[in-house]
C-alpha cells in the first residue's frame, strides 16, 4: 500500500494538475484559439448580425413584402421599376413590391431554408452514418453503396433531379433538394469518424466494462465523432444558401414569391440584370456576406479542431 | 465550308433564334423554330402577304374552287426548280400531297403530322374520313385537289409551312418518310436532317450542332427576286437576356422574342425594334369539370369583372399589347366589336357572386412555371396581378403552379385545372384556327360538357367551318363570337401581346409578320 | 487455417502450484484469425491474419501472468480475446469454469464485470468528454453496483485513494491529468466493478521511466489489497519479469515458452527467448560490456503468411535442417512446469547444438 | 494494381447499373413527361393517349426498363425530344461533351496553374500579405454563387467594356471547320488560327467563373498540405543531409504535398460539372450543362438519362483515374 | 582538441500569445573524435532540441538560439543557411528516432541515399547509386540492388533504420548524432541496430552523440554520459563512474525506477515521485526540487550551478547523494 504521506503528495499534484499539465481539452483549447482568431470573429460577427436581422426584420420592415404597393409605377412596356422614394428607400421590385422590406424579411427565409436543409441533411446523414458506423458489417456495406451512388452524381445535378421530382415548387422542395445533397456527405463523414471511434480504446474500454451497446453509441461514440460533423454543418450552411440560389436561378425555386427569399429574389432578378442591376445586387450581396460568414466560422473551427494545428 | 475560308464572304446575317430546329422537313414539324428555318428554303402553293395575314399566290399563281368547295384547281408558276435542279410541276404537287396523305405508322402520330391532322383529319386507310380525297395533275402547270367536303380552312391552310412543296426526287433519295419512334422521341430521316430541298430563296448549307447554328446560303437560281444575303445563319440562344447581350456585343444581327423589359433600352441604343401585329390571345381559362361553381354563368361573369385587364396589360405585358375582347385579334375574319366587354368592376363581381350564392367562392388558380410564351411573357407576374384582383373581389384563390412541361399542360388539357392561364398563337387567318380549336370539343381544357350549351357551341362551330360561302360563314362566326362573350363565357379573353423582333441598325428590309413568319430574302446588311 | 498444433490437454501441462480448482482463466488452443477482406460489392475473405494461433495457457487465481513478445505477435489480441472483446475463431476460454468463447449478449455483458482491462494509451482509452466521476460510475451503473448515491460516493473516494488520486479528481476531465495519473484513473475504472481478473495491456510502455515505476508499484499494491489476478502484457521483458511470477513468451501468434519468471531468466530454453534475454539492455556497464549477444537476423514475418513448421525457424540461429521447417513444435513440459515449443530445446540447453550463421545477414550470430 | 483497377471498374459498373435503374424510375416519376413535351400546348387527350401507346410508355415499367437496357447497350438511348429534338440522345451528348470538357479543362487548368503555386508560396510565407490576400480571395470566391459571378464577369467584360464575347463558343460568322468538336483544338489542327483564338476568348470568361471554387479548394489544400509536409520528419531528414533548397522543395516537399491535392482535383470534377450547369446557362454554351437544364425544362427523358448517367460515369471514372494517378505517385498504394 | 564544443547552448521558443518555453538552458559539453557521448533524460527534457540546435534544424521563426556550437573550429551557429547546407550531411550526420516518418514515403530509398552522395561528393547519379548500394550492404541490408528501388513502406522497421544510418554515414561525417535511434524498435531489432552503430563508429572513427532515455542503452554504448533535466545538464560522468555511483538524486532515481532483468524478483522499485509536469523553471530554484527526496530549503530558493565535484564528474545539486559520507571521509 501507498503510505499516507505519499498519497497526500500525489493529491497535491492532482490538485495542481489542472494548470500545469500540457494537455488541455480539445474543445477548450479550440475555443481558446477561436476566440483569438480574427477569421472566426469576423465570421461570427456576420452571422450574429444576420441572425439578429432575421429576428427583428418584422419590426424593421415597414411594408408587407407580398403587397404590390407600387404596382402603378411598374411598366413592363417601358421597363420601369419603382425608383427609391419616400417610404421606399430601395424602391420596388419588378412587381412593385417594396424592395427594402423584401431584402430585410428575406433574411428569415434564407436562413431558415439553409438551416432546415442542413438540419434535414444532417439528420439523414446522422442516421446513415450511425447505422454504418455503429454496426459495421453488411449494414455498413449497404449504406455506403447507397451513399456512393448518391455521391457519384455531381451535387447540383442531384439537387436539380430531386427538385424536379415535385409537382409544385415551393420553399419546401428547395429544402428537400438541398438537404438530399448533404445527406451522403454527412453520412460518409460521420461513418468515418464513428468507425474511428469504434476502434478507439475508450470505446473498447466501455465495452469491456459491460456498458450497453446503445449507451456506447450515443454516449461515447457519437459525442466524440460529432466535432468534424459540426464543422462540416457550418460550412454546409453556406453551401446550402448558395445551392438554394442556384436552384432558383435554374427555375427550380419556389413558385410562390410572396414570401421573400434572397436566392429566389436573385434568380428572378437575372432578367433585369442589365437594366436594373440593383435588384440583383441586394440579394446577391446578402447571400455572399452570409455565406462568407458561415464559411469563415466553419473554416476557423476546422483549423481550431485540427490537432496538427495545436501548439 | 472550308472552301470559303479567307475569302470575302459577302453579306452574312446572323440571327439569334430562341430554340433549335427539330428537323428541316416542315411536314413533320409543328414548332416555330423549325419553320423559321424551313420557311427560308421552301414555299407552299399559297403564301401570306408580306406583313399581313391575307393569302396570296406563291407557287400557284391562281386558284379557284368548285361551288360546293370540294374541288380546288391551282395554276402553277412556271420555270420553278427545286434546289436539286428538278422541276417543280403539278406532279411534284401531287407527289407531295400523296406523301402527306399516305403516311403510315409513326408518320401518323400527331406529334409529327400535327398540321395535317388538324387540317385534313385522317390518312389513307383511316376509318375517319380525311378532308383530302385526291390530287390530279392534268397538265404540268395545273394541279387539282379534291376534298371530301367544304372547309373554311382552304386555301389559307395551304400557306402553312408544313404544306411547303419539297422535291419528290430528294425526298425519295434520302428516304424522307423514314421516321422511327426511339425511346421517348422520334428519329428523323436523313432527308429531314441533312438534305431539305425546296424552291425558296435560300438553300440548306449546314447545321453545326456543336455550335448550335444553322447555315443557309443564297439560292442563285431562285425564280423570283433573289435574296440579298449570301448567307443566313440562325444561331440558337435559348436565354433571352443572352440574345440581347449577343446583339449588343455584335455577335448577332438580330433576334426574336426580346424580353419586353429590354425593348426600351434597345430602342434607345438605336436598335431596330419592330413590334408585330398581335396574332395571339391570352385567356383566363375555366374548366367546368371539377368545380361546380364554375358551371354557373354568373360566377364566370364575376371572374370576368373581377380581373383588371387594363392594369394587366400595363404592368405585365410588353409595348403594343392590347386588352382582348374576343378570343382572336381583329385581323381575323368574323371579328365583332360590339360584344360584352366586362370592364373592371370588383363591386359588380362581388354582387354577381352573391347572387350566384357563392359569396365565399374558392377557386384553384393554375399557372405555369419554367416557360414564357409570346402571349405570356411573365406567367408569374400575370398570375400575381390577376390573383390580386380576384382577392380584392373577395374570391379565395388557391394558387397551383406546375412546370409547363412538368404537368401543367397535361393537367390543363385534361380539364383538371379550375381556373388557369393559357393562350394561343394563330397559324393563319381563320376563326376556326382559334375558337374552333378551343370550343370545337367539349372535353378539353374548358370541359364544356356539363354546360347545357356545350354541345351546341361545338356544333355551331363545325357548321360554320363547313360553310362554303365566305360571307355567310363570316356572319356565322360573328354570331358565335357575340354569344361566346354574353351567353356562354367559357373563358375570359385577356390580352393580345405582340411579339417583337429586334435587329441591328445595319439590317435593312426586314418585314415583320403577325404570324411571326418573317422571310429574310428581302433583308440586306448595310454597314 | 493451421492444423499442425494439437490441443495440449490440461493434465499433463498443468503448471506447478495451480491445481485446476485454483485456475481462474483456462485457455485452450485459442485462435483469433482476422479475415483480410477484399471485394467488389460485398467483401470476400481472401486470407487471414493469424494473430493468435493455437495458444493454451492457464492463469491461477491471485497470480500475475506476464506475456511478452515482439510487436505484432498477437499479445493484445490474446488479451482482448480473453475479455471476449475479440471473438475467438476457435478454441475455448474458460473463466472460473464458464466457457466464454461461445458466450454472447446479456450473459456476456454481465460476465464482463468480473474481468477488466487497463490500456496502454492513457489518453485515448479515457473518453475525453466524461468526467472522472462519470467514467468510474458508468461501469458500476452498467452492473447495478451503484445502489444509492451516498455509498457510491464513498466507494468512489475509497477507490481513488487506493489508486493514489485525491477525491477532488472526480470532477475533472482526463486531459487535466498527467500520463501517470491518467493511468491511475484507467486502473480505478477497471477496479470500480470489483473484477477478479485484470488484463493490463502494456500498462506502462507509454509512460516515462520514472512514472513507470510508480504505476508498477501501484499494480502490485492493488493486487495485494483486492486479491486480483493479473494478465500483464508487455514487450519489455524486464517489466514483465518484475511483476509476473509466470511468464509466457509469444512469437507470431503462438506461445513458444512458458515458465516461472526466475527459471526463465536463469535458463531460457527456446532460442527466441534466449535472443530476447540477451538483447535487453541492462543499465550496468560491466554487464553490458561482457554480455554475449545473440543477434537475430531479419524481422518478424507477417502473421498473414506465417512460416511453416516452427514459426521461428526463419530467424533461428539454432535451426536444424530437419523438422524445424516442416513440423510445428508443440509446447511441451520439460519439467517443473517449464514448457517450451522447440524440437531441440534439450540439445540446445546441453550445448549439443550450437548456433550457426544464418546466411544473408552479416551481423547474425553471436557477437 | 491491376486487381485494384478491375475492382474499381467493377464498382463503376455497379454504380452505373444502380444509377440507371434509379434514373429510369425517377424519370418516370417526374410529372409531365415527354408526351407533353412532344405535343406541346396543342395536345388533346386523344393524341396524347395515342402517342403514349406509340412510344410504348403504357407498358409495364420493367418491360420498358428491359427494352431501355437492350437498346442502351448498343449505345442507343433514344431520341432527344426537347434539347435537340430529333437527334439521338447519345449524339446530343457526344456533340455537347467537347464544349463542357473544353470549358472544364480550361477552368481546372486555371485553378491548378494559379492555385498550386499560390498555395505553395502562401504556405512558405505563412501570415504574410500574399498569404492573407489569397486566403481572403479564396474564401470570398467560395461564397459567391457561381452564376452571379458569371453574370458579373459578363456584365463587366463583355457588356460594359466589350473586350470579350458575351456568350457562345465561337462567333457564328467565323467559318470554322469542326472536326473534333473541341473548337480550340479544331482551330489548331486545321491551322485556322482565327477560329482557335475566337474559341479561346469565348472560353475565357466562363472558365474564370467556373474556376473560382476549384481554385479556392486547390489553393487552400496546397497551402495546408505544404504546411503539414514542411513539419514532417522526412523533410527534416532531407535538411539534415544538407540538400539544396531546390531538391528539398521539389523532391521532398512538393511531391508529398501534392498527394492530397491530386485527389481533390478528382473530386473537383463534380464541382466543375455542377458549375458547368450554371455557367453554360449564363454564357449560352451548348454543352452538357445546358443540355441538362434544358432537358429538365423540356422533359427530355432521353437526354437526361444519357447525360446524368454519363456524367456520373465520367465522375467516377475520373476519380478512378485520379486514384490510379495517386497510386502512381504514391508508392505506398502502388504495391498494394 | 575537441571535435565539437558546445558552450552555453540555450534554445527558447517564443510564441505570440503563449508563454516562452526555455527548452534548452545553458548546455555545454565537448565531443572528442572517436568518442561517444550520451545525452539521457526523460521525455521533454530537451534532448532532441539540443541535437537539432547543433544540426541547425530548428524552425527559424519563434526560436532563439544562443551560445556557441563549434565544430572543428568553425562556429556553426553563425553559418549562413547555404554554408550550413554544405556542412550538413558531409561533416555532420544525424539519425532520427522514428525511421518510418523520417524517410520520404514517395522517394525510393536508393535516391534518398544517393542524393547525399551526389550533393557532397559530386558524383554522378550512377556512381552515387553504386555507392548507395555499397552503403546498404555495409549496414547489413541484403540484396541492396533491389532495395535501392524500393520505398520506405516496403522495408521493415529495422531495415528502415539501417537505411537512415546509411544515409547519415554516406559522406563519412566527423560527427554523428543519433536521436533515440532504437526507441521505436523491438528489443531484438534494437540489439541489431546498436551493434551496427557500434561497429560503424569503431570502423570510421566518427564521433557519436547518442541520445536516449534508456539507461541500458547508455550503459552499453557511451564513454561519457550527460544527464539532462528540464533543459539543463544535471550530472555528467564517465559511464562506469556514473552507473556505479550516481550522485544526483535524479540520476539515482532514474536508475532505481527501471525494472532490471538481472535484479531478483520481489524487490520493490523506488520511483521518483511526480512527473516531469511538476518542473518548476530553474529561476524558481532547482527544477527537480518538487520531486526530490533530498531537497533542502535552499533548493527551492536558488538554482544550483553545474560544478566539477571530482575528476571527470560535474554535478548540479545542492545536496547530492553521498555528500554526507564524502564529507565524513574528508574529515
Ligand atoms: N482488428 C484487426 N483486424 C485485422 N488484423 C488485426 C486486428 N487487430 C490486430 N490485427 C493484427 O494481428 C496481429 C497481432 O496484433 P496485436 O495487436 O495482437 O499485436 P501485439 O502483440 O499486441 O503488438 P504490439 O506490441 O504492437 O501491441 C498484427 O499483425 C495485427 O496487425
Ligand atoms: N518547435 C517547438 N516549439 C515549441 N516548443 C518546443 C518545440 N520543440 C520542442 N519544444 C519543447 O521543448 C521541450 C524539449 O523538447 P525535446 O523534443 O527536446 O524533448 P526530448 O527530450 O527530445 O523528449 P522525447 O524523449 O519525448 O523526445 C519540450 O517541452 C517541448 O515541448
Ligand atoms: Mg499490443
Ligand atoms: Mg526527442
Ligand atoms: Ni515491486
Amino acid at each position: 500500500m501507498l503510505g499516507t504521506q505519499r498519497k497526500e503528495r500525489i493529491d497535491g499534484l492532482a490538485e495542481s494538475g489542472g494548470d500545469t499539465t500540457a494537455g488541455v481539452s480539445l474543445a477548450a483549447s479550440a475555443w481558446r484559439r477561436l476566440r483569438r482568431s480574427p477569421t472566426f470573429l469576423v465570421g461570427a460577427g456576420i452571422i450574429c448580425a444576420f441572425v439578429l436581422l432575421a429576428l427583428v426584420s418584422p419590426l424593421l420592415a415597414q411594408h408587407d413584402p407580398a403587397l404590390r404597393l407600387l404596382e402603378e409605377q411598374v411598366s413592363r412596356a417601358d421597363n420601369e421599376i419603382p425608383a427609391p422614394q419616400p417610404g421606399f428607400p430601395l424602391g420596388g421590385d419588378q412587381y412593385g413590391r417594396p424592395l427594402l422590406s423584401r431584402v430585410l424579411l428575406g433574411s428569415q427565409q434564407t436562413l431558415l431554408v439553409a438551416l432546415l436543409a442542413t438540419v434535414i441533411g444532417l439528420g439523414g446523414g446522422l442516421t446513415l452514418g450511425i447505422l454504418a458506423g455503429a454496426f459495421g458489417g453488411w449494414v455498413d456495406t449497404l449504406v455506403m453503396r447507397v451513399v456512393d451512388v448518391m455521391l457519384s452524381v455531381p451535387s447540383l445535378l442531384l439537387a436539380v433531379s430531386i427538385g424536379a421530382l415535385f409537382q409544385q415548387q415551393s420553399q419546401f422542395t428547395v429544402i428537400i433538394a438541398v438537404a438530399t445533397v448533404q445527406i451522403p456527405i454527412f453520412g460518409r463523414l460521420l461513418r468515418g469518424t464513428m468507425l474511428a471511434q469504434r476502434a478507439s480504446d475508450h470505446v473498447l474500454a466501455a465495452r469491456a466494462l459491460g456498458v450497453r451497446q446503445r449507451s456506447i453509441v450515443f454516449r461515447h461514440m457519437l459525442p466524440n465523432a460529432l466535432g468534424p460533423v459540426i464543422v462540416q454543418a457550418t460550412l454546409m450552411l453556406a453551401v446550402a444558401i448558395i445551392d438554394a440560389a442556384a436552384l432558383s436561378f435554374l427555375g427550380l425555386g419556389a413558385a410562390d414569391t410572396s414570401t421573400p427569399e434572397w436566392g429566389q429574389m436573385l434568380g428572378s432578378a437575372q432578367n433585369f440584370f442589365d437594366t436594373h442591376p440593383h435588384l440583383a445586387f441586394w440579394p446577391a450581396g446578402c447571400i455572399i456576406v452570409v455565406a462568407l460568414g458561415f464559411t469563415l466560422v466553419g473554416e476557423s473551427m476546422r483549423d481550431a479542431l485540427d490537432p496538427k494545428k495545436r501548439r | 465550308v472550308q472552301s470559303q475560308r479567307g475569302e470575302d464572304n459577302g453579306q452574312t446575317m446572323v440571327f439569334g433564334a430562341p430554340g433549335a430546329p427539330a428537323l428541316f422537313d416542315p411536314f413533320y414539324a409543328s414548332d416555330g423554330e423549325t419553320f423559321r428555318v424551313t420557311r427560308q428554303m421552301m414555299e407552299g402553293l399559297v403564301g401570306f402577304e408580306s406583313g399581313g395575314v391575307e393569302v396570296e399566290p406563291e407557287l400557284a399563281t391562281d386558284w379557284n374552287s368548285s361551288d360546293d368547295g370540294t374541288k380546288w384547281t391551282f395554276q402553277l408558276r412556271e420555270g420553278v426548280k427545286f434546289h436539286d435542279g428538278t422541276d417543280f410541276n403539278a406532279e411534284a404537287v401531287c407527289a407531295n400531297f400523296e406523301r402527306w396523305y399516305n403516311q403510315t405508322g409513326t408518320g401518323q402520330s400527331s406529334a409529327l403530322s400535327y398540321y395535317w391532322i388538324e387540317t385534313f383529319g385522317g390518312f389513307a386507310g383511316d376509318d375517319e374520313p380525311s378532308l383530302f380525297s385526291s390530287c390530279e395533275a392534268p397538265d404540268p402547270t395545273t394541279a387539282v385537289i379534291n376534298l371530301t367536303r367544304a372547309t373554311s380552312k382552304f386555301p389559307a391552310a395551304l400557306g402553312l409551312d408544313s404544306f411547303s412543296m419539297q422535291s419528290p426526287t430528294a425526298m425519295k433519295k434520302y428516304e424522307a418518310d423514314k421516321v422511327e419512334a426511339k425511346g421517348s422521341g422520334f428519329e428523323y430521316s436523313e432527308y429531314a436532317r441533312k438534305h431539305p430541298t425546296g424552291t425558296g430563296p435560300f438553300e440548306f448549307d449546314s447545321y453545326d450542332q456543336n455550335n448550335q447554328s444553322v447555315e443557309l446560303r443564297r439560292n442563285d437560281d431562285y425564280w423570283g427576286d433573289k435574296a440579298k444575303l449570301d448567307r443566313l445563319i440562325f444561331k440558337v440562344i435559348s436565354d433571352e437576356s443572352v440574345r440581347k447581350q449577343e446583339l449588343l456585343s455584335g455577335g448577332i444581327d438580330g433576334y426574336d422574342f426580346p424580353n419586353p423589359a429590354d425593348l426600351d433600352s434597345l430602342r434607345q441604343q438605336d436598335f431596330n425594334v419592330q413590334v408585330r401585329e398581335p396574332f395571339n390571345v391570352l385567356y383566363l381559362g375555366m374548366s367546368q369539370k371539377k368545380n361546380p361553381a364554375l358551371r354557373k354563368l354568373k360566377v364566370r361573369k364575376a371572374l370576368a369583372y373581377a380581373v383588371n385587364r387594363e392594369n394587366l396589360v400595363n404592368a405585365n405585358l410588353p409595348d403594343g399589347a392590347k386588352v382582348a375582347n374576343l378570343f382572336y385579334p381583329s385581323s381575323v375574319d368574323g371579328y365583332a366589336d360590339d360584344v360584352a366587354k366586362y370592364s373592371y368592376d370588383p363591386e359588380k363581381a362581388k354582387r354577381l357572386l352573391n347572387e350566384a350564392g357563392h359569396s365565399d367562392l374558392t377557386i384553384e388558380f393554375w399557372w405555369p412555371t419554367q416557360v414564357t410564351r409570346p402571349y405570356m411573357p411573365d406567367p408569374r407576374g400575370i398570375f400575381n396581378s390577376l390573383a390580386g384582383d380576384m382577392r380584392k373581389a373577395g374570391i379565395n384563390v388557391k394558387p397551383v403552379s406546375k412546370p409547363w412541361n412538368g404537368g401543367y399542360i397535361s393537367d390543363v388539357n385534361k380539364g383538371d385545372a379550375e381556373v388557369f392561364l393559357l393562350g394561343w398563337t394563330g397559324d393563319y387567318n381563320s376563326p376556326d384556327n382559334f375558337i374552333g380549336t378551343f370550343f370545337g370539343s367539349t372535353e378539353n381544357q374548358f370541359y364544356t360538357k356539363p354546360a347545357p350549351w356545350g354541345e351546341k357551341l361545338a356544333n355551331r362551330l363545325d357548321a360554320a367551318d363547313k360553310e362554303p360561302d365566305p360571307t355567310k360563314r363570316e356572319r356565322m362566326y360573328t354570331e358565335i363570337n357575340r354569344d361566346l362573350k354574353s351567353k356562354y363565357l367559357p373563358a375570359v379573353p385577356l390580352s393580345h401581346s405582340p411579339p417583337a423582333i429586334v435587329t441591328a441598325p445595319h439590317v435593312k428590309g426586314l418585314v415583320t409578320s403577325p404570324l411571326t413568319a418573317e422571310e429574310f430574302a428581302s433583308v440586306s446588311i448595310e454597314k | 487455417m493451421t492444423d499442425s498444433s494439437r490441443t495440449i490437454t490440461g493434465a499433463e501441462t498443468s503448471p506447478v502450484g495451480t491445481d485446476p480448482a485454483d485456475t481462474l482463466v483456462e485457455i485452450d488452443d485459442l485462435r483469433v484469425h482476422f479475415p483480410i477482406k477484399r471485394g467488389i460489392v460485398l467483401d470476400r475473405t481472401v486470407g487471414h491474419v493469424y494473430a493468435v494461433d493455437g495458444v493454451s495457457l492457464r492463469v491461477g487465481r491471485g497470480e500475475t501472468y506476464g506475456l511478452v513478445g515482439e510487436s505484432g505477435c498477437g499479445k493484445s489480441t490474446l488479451g482482448k480475446a480473453v475479455l471476449r472483446l475479440e471473438r475467438p475463431t476457435g478454441g475455448s476460454i474458460r473463466f472460473d469454469g464458464t466457457d466464454m468463447a461461445r458466450m454472447s449478449g446479456e450473459p456476456l455483458r454481465r460476465m464482463r464485470r468480473r474481468m477488466q482491462m487497463v490500456f496502454q494509451d492513457t489518453l485515448s482509452s479515457l473518453d475525453p468528454r466524461q468526467s472522472v466521476e462519470s467514467l468510474l460510475v458508468e461501469g458500476m451503473r452498467a452492473h447495478g453496483l451503484d445502489r444509492d448515491g451516498k455509498s457510491t460516493e464513498r466507494e468512489l473516494r475509497e477507490l481513488l485513494s487506493s489508486v493514489g488520486l485525491p477525491a477532488s479528481a472526480l470532477r475533472k476531465y482526463p486531459h487535466e491529468f498527467s500520463g501517470g495519473q491518467r493511468q491511475r484513473i484507467g486502473i480505478a475504472r477497471a477496479l470500480a466493478v470489483r473484477p477478479d481478473l485484470v488484463v493490463a495491456d502494456e500498462p506502462v510502455s507509454a509512460l516515462d521511466v520514472s512514472v513507470q515505476a510508480q504505476v508498477l508499484n501501484l499494480l502490485e499494491d492493488l493486487q495485494e489489497e483486492f486479491g486480483l489476478t493479473y494478465l500483464v502484457i508487455a514487450h519489455d521483458l524486464a517489466v514483465v519479469r518484475h511483476v509476473a511470477r509466470r511468464i509466457g513468451v509469444m512469437y507470431l501468434g503462438g506461445l513458444v515458452e512458458e515458465s516461472d519468471s526466475d527459471v526463465l531468466y536463469e535458463q531460457p530454453l527456446h532460442p527466441y527467448t534466449r535472443a530476447l534475454l540477451s538483447a535487453v539492455p541492462v543499465p550496468e556497464p560491466e554487464v553490458e560490456d561482457q554480455r554475449e549477444r545473440i543477434l537475430l537476423s531479419g524481422d518478424l514475418p507477417s502473421p498473414a503468411a506465417p512460416p511453416t513448421g516452427c514459426r521461428f525457424h526463419t530467424r533461428c540461429p539454432w535451426r536444424q535442417p530437419t523438422r524445424c521447417d516442416s513440423e510445428r513444435p508443440e509446447l511441451r513440459d520439460v519439467g517443473g512446469g517449464h514448457r517450451v515449443a522447440c524440437h531441440y530445446a534439450e540439445e540446445i540447453r546441453d550445448g549439443i547444438i550450437t548456433p550457426n550463421s544464418v546466411e544473408g545477414n552479416s551481423s547474425a550470430g553471436v557477437s | 494494381m491491376l486487381r485494384y483497377t478491375v475492382r474499381r471498374l467493377g464498382q463503376l459498373l455497379i454504380v452505373t447499373v444502380v444509377l440507371s435503374v434509379l434514373l429510369f424510375g425517377w424519370l418516370r416519376a417526374l410529372p409531365g413527361g415527354p408526351v407533353s413535351a412532344l405535343l406541346g400546348e396543342r395536345a388533346t387527350e386523344e393524341s396524347r393517349a395515342r402517342l403514349v401507346q406509340q412510344l410504348g410508355l403504357d407498358q409495364p415499367l420493367y418491360v420498358q426498363y428491359w427494352k431501355f437496357v437492350q437498346r442502351a447497350i448498343t449505345g442507343d438511348f433514344g431520341v432527344s425530344t426537347g434539347v435537340q429534338p430529333g437527334t439521338p440522345a447519345m449524339e446530343v451528348f457526344l456533340q455537347r461533351m467537347p464544349a463542357t470538357l473544353e470549358l472544364s479543362v480550361l477552368a481546372l487548368l486555371l485553378a491548378v496553374a494559379v492555385g498550386i503555386p499560390l498555395g505553395y508560396f502562401a504556405a512558405r510565407r505563412q501570415g504574410g500579405w500574399l498569404d492573407n490576400l489569397s486566403i481572403t480571395w479564396s474564401l470570398i470566391g467560395v461564397a459567391v454563387p457561381v452564376f452571379f459571378l458569371a453574370f458579373l464577369l459578363k456584365y463587366v467584360f463583355a457588356i460594359e467594356f466589350g473586350v470579350l464575347p458575351a456568350s457562345g463558343r465561337q462567333a457564328a460568322g467565323i467559318d470554322a471547320t469542326h472536326a473534333t468538336g473541341f473548337f480550340v483544338l479544331d482551330g489548331v489542327l486545321t491551322t485556322e488560327w482565327d477560329a482557335a483564338w475566337n474559341a479561346l476568348i469565348h472560353l475565357l470568361l466562363p472558365a474564370i467563373a467556373l474556376s473560382t471554387i476549384p481554385f479556392a479548394v486547390i489553393f487552400r489544400l496546397t497551402r495546408a498540405s505544404v504546411l503539414d509536409v514542411v513539419e514532417e520528419d522526412y523533410v527534416r531528414t532531407a535538411r539534415s543531409k544538407g540538400l539544396g533548397a531546390m531538391v528539398v522543395r521539389g523532391r521532398h516537399i512538393l511531391r508529398n504535398a501534392m498527394l492530397p491535392v491530386v485527389t481533390t482535383i478528382g473530386l473537383q470534377t463534380g464541382a466543375l460539372l455542377s458549375g458547368a450547369v450554371l455557367t453554360e446557362q449564363v454564357f449560352n454554351i451548348p454543352g452538357i450543362g445546358q443540355a441538362l437544364s434544358l432537358g429538365f425544362q423540356r422533359q427530355d427523358y432521353a437526354v437526361l438519362q444519357v447525360v446524368i448517367l454519363a456524367t456520373a460515369m465520367v465522375y467516377v471514372l475520373v476519380n478512378l483515374l485520379v486514384d490510379l494517378a495517386y497510386a502512381a505517385i504514391d508508392p505506398r498504394l502502388r504495391t498494394r | 582538441m575537441a571535435l565539437l564544443e558546445v558552450r552555453d547552448l540555450s534554445v527558447r521558443f517564443v510564441r505570440k500569445s503563449e508563454p516562452t518555453v526555455s527548452a534548452v538552458d545553458g548546455v555545454s559539453f565537448d565531443v572528442h573524435p572517436g568518442s561517444t557521448v550520451g545525452l539521457v533524460g526523460e521525455s521533454g527534457c530537451g534532448k532532441s532540441v539540443t541535437s537539432l540546435a547543433i544540426m541547425g534544424l530548428l524552425p527559424g521563426r519563434g526560436t532563439e538560439v544562443t551560445g556557441s556550437v563549434n565544430l572543428e573550429g568553425s562556429e556553426l551557429l553563425r553559418l549562413s543557411r547555404r554554408e550550413f547546407d554544405r556542412r550538413r550531411g558531409k561533416d555532420l550526420g544525424m539519425v532520427f528516432q522514428d525511421p518510418l516518418t523520417s524517410l520520404n514515403p514517395v522517394v525510393p530509398i536508393g535516391l534518398q541515399i544517393s542524393e547525399v552522395i551526389e550533393r557532397h561528393r559530386g558524383l554522378s547519379r550512377r556512381d552515387a547509386s553504386r555507392e548507395a548500394a555499397k552503403l546498404l550492404e555495409r549496414v547489413g541490408i541484403p540484396d541492396p540492388d533491389r532495395r535501392l528501388k524500393e520505398y520506405s513502406h516496403q522495408l521493415s522497421g529495422g531495415m528502415r533504420q539501417r537505411a537512415l544510418i546509411a544515409m547519415a554515414l554516406a559522406c563519412e561525417p566527423r560527427l554523428l548524432i543519433a536521436d533515440e535511434p532504437t526507441t521505436a524498435l523491438d528489443v531484438t531489432i534494437q540489439a541489431q541496430i546498436l551493434t551496427l552503430l557500434k561497429e560503424l563508429v569503431a570502423e570510421t572513427g566518427t564521433a557519436l552523440i547518442m541520445i536516449t532515455h534508456d539507461l541500458g542503452v547508455v550503459a552499453g554504448m557511451c564513454d561519457e554520459v550527460n544527464v539532462l533535466y528540464a533543459g539543463r545538464i544535471v550530472e555528467r560522468a564517465q559511464r562506469h563512474e556514473l552507473f556505479s555511483q550516481p550522485r544526483h538524486p535524479y540520476t539515482a532515481g532514474l536508475m532505481a525506477s527501471v525494472p532490471r532483468l538481472d535484479s531478483p524478483r520481489g524487490q520493490r522499485l523506488a520511483p521518483i515521485e511526480g512527473s516531469v509536469a511538476d518542473n518548476i523553471p530553474w529561476e524558481g530554484g532547482c527544477a527537480f526540487s518538487p520531486r526530490c527526496g533530498n531537497a533542502l530549503a535552499v533548493c527551492r530558493e536558488r538554482a544550483p550551478e553545474l560544478e566539477t565535484v571530482e575528476q571527470g564528474r560535474l554535478l548540479r545539486c545542492h545536496n547530492p547523494i553521498g555528500a554526507a559520507e564524502m564529507e565524513r571521509a574528508h574529515d
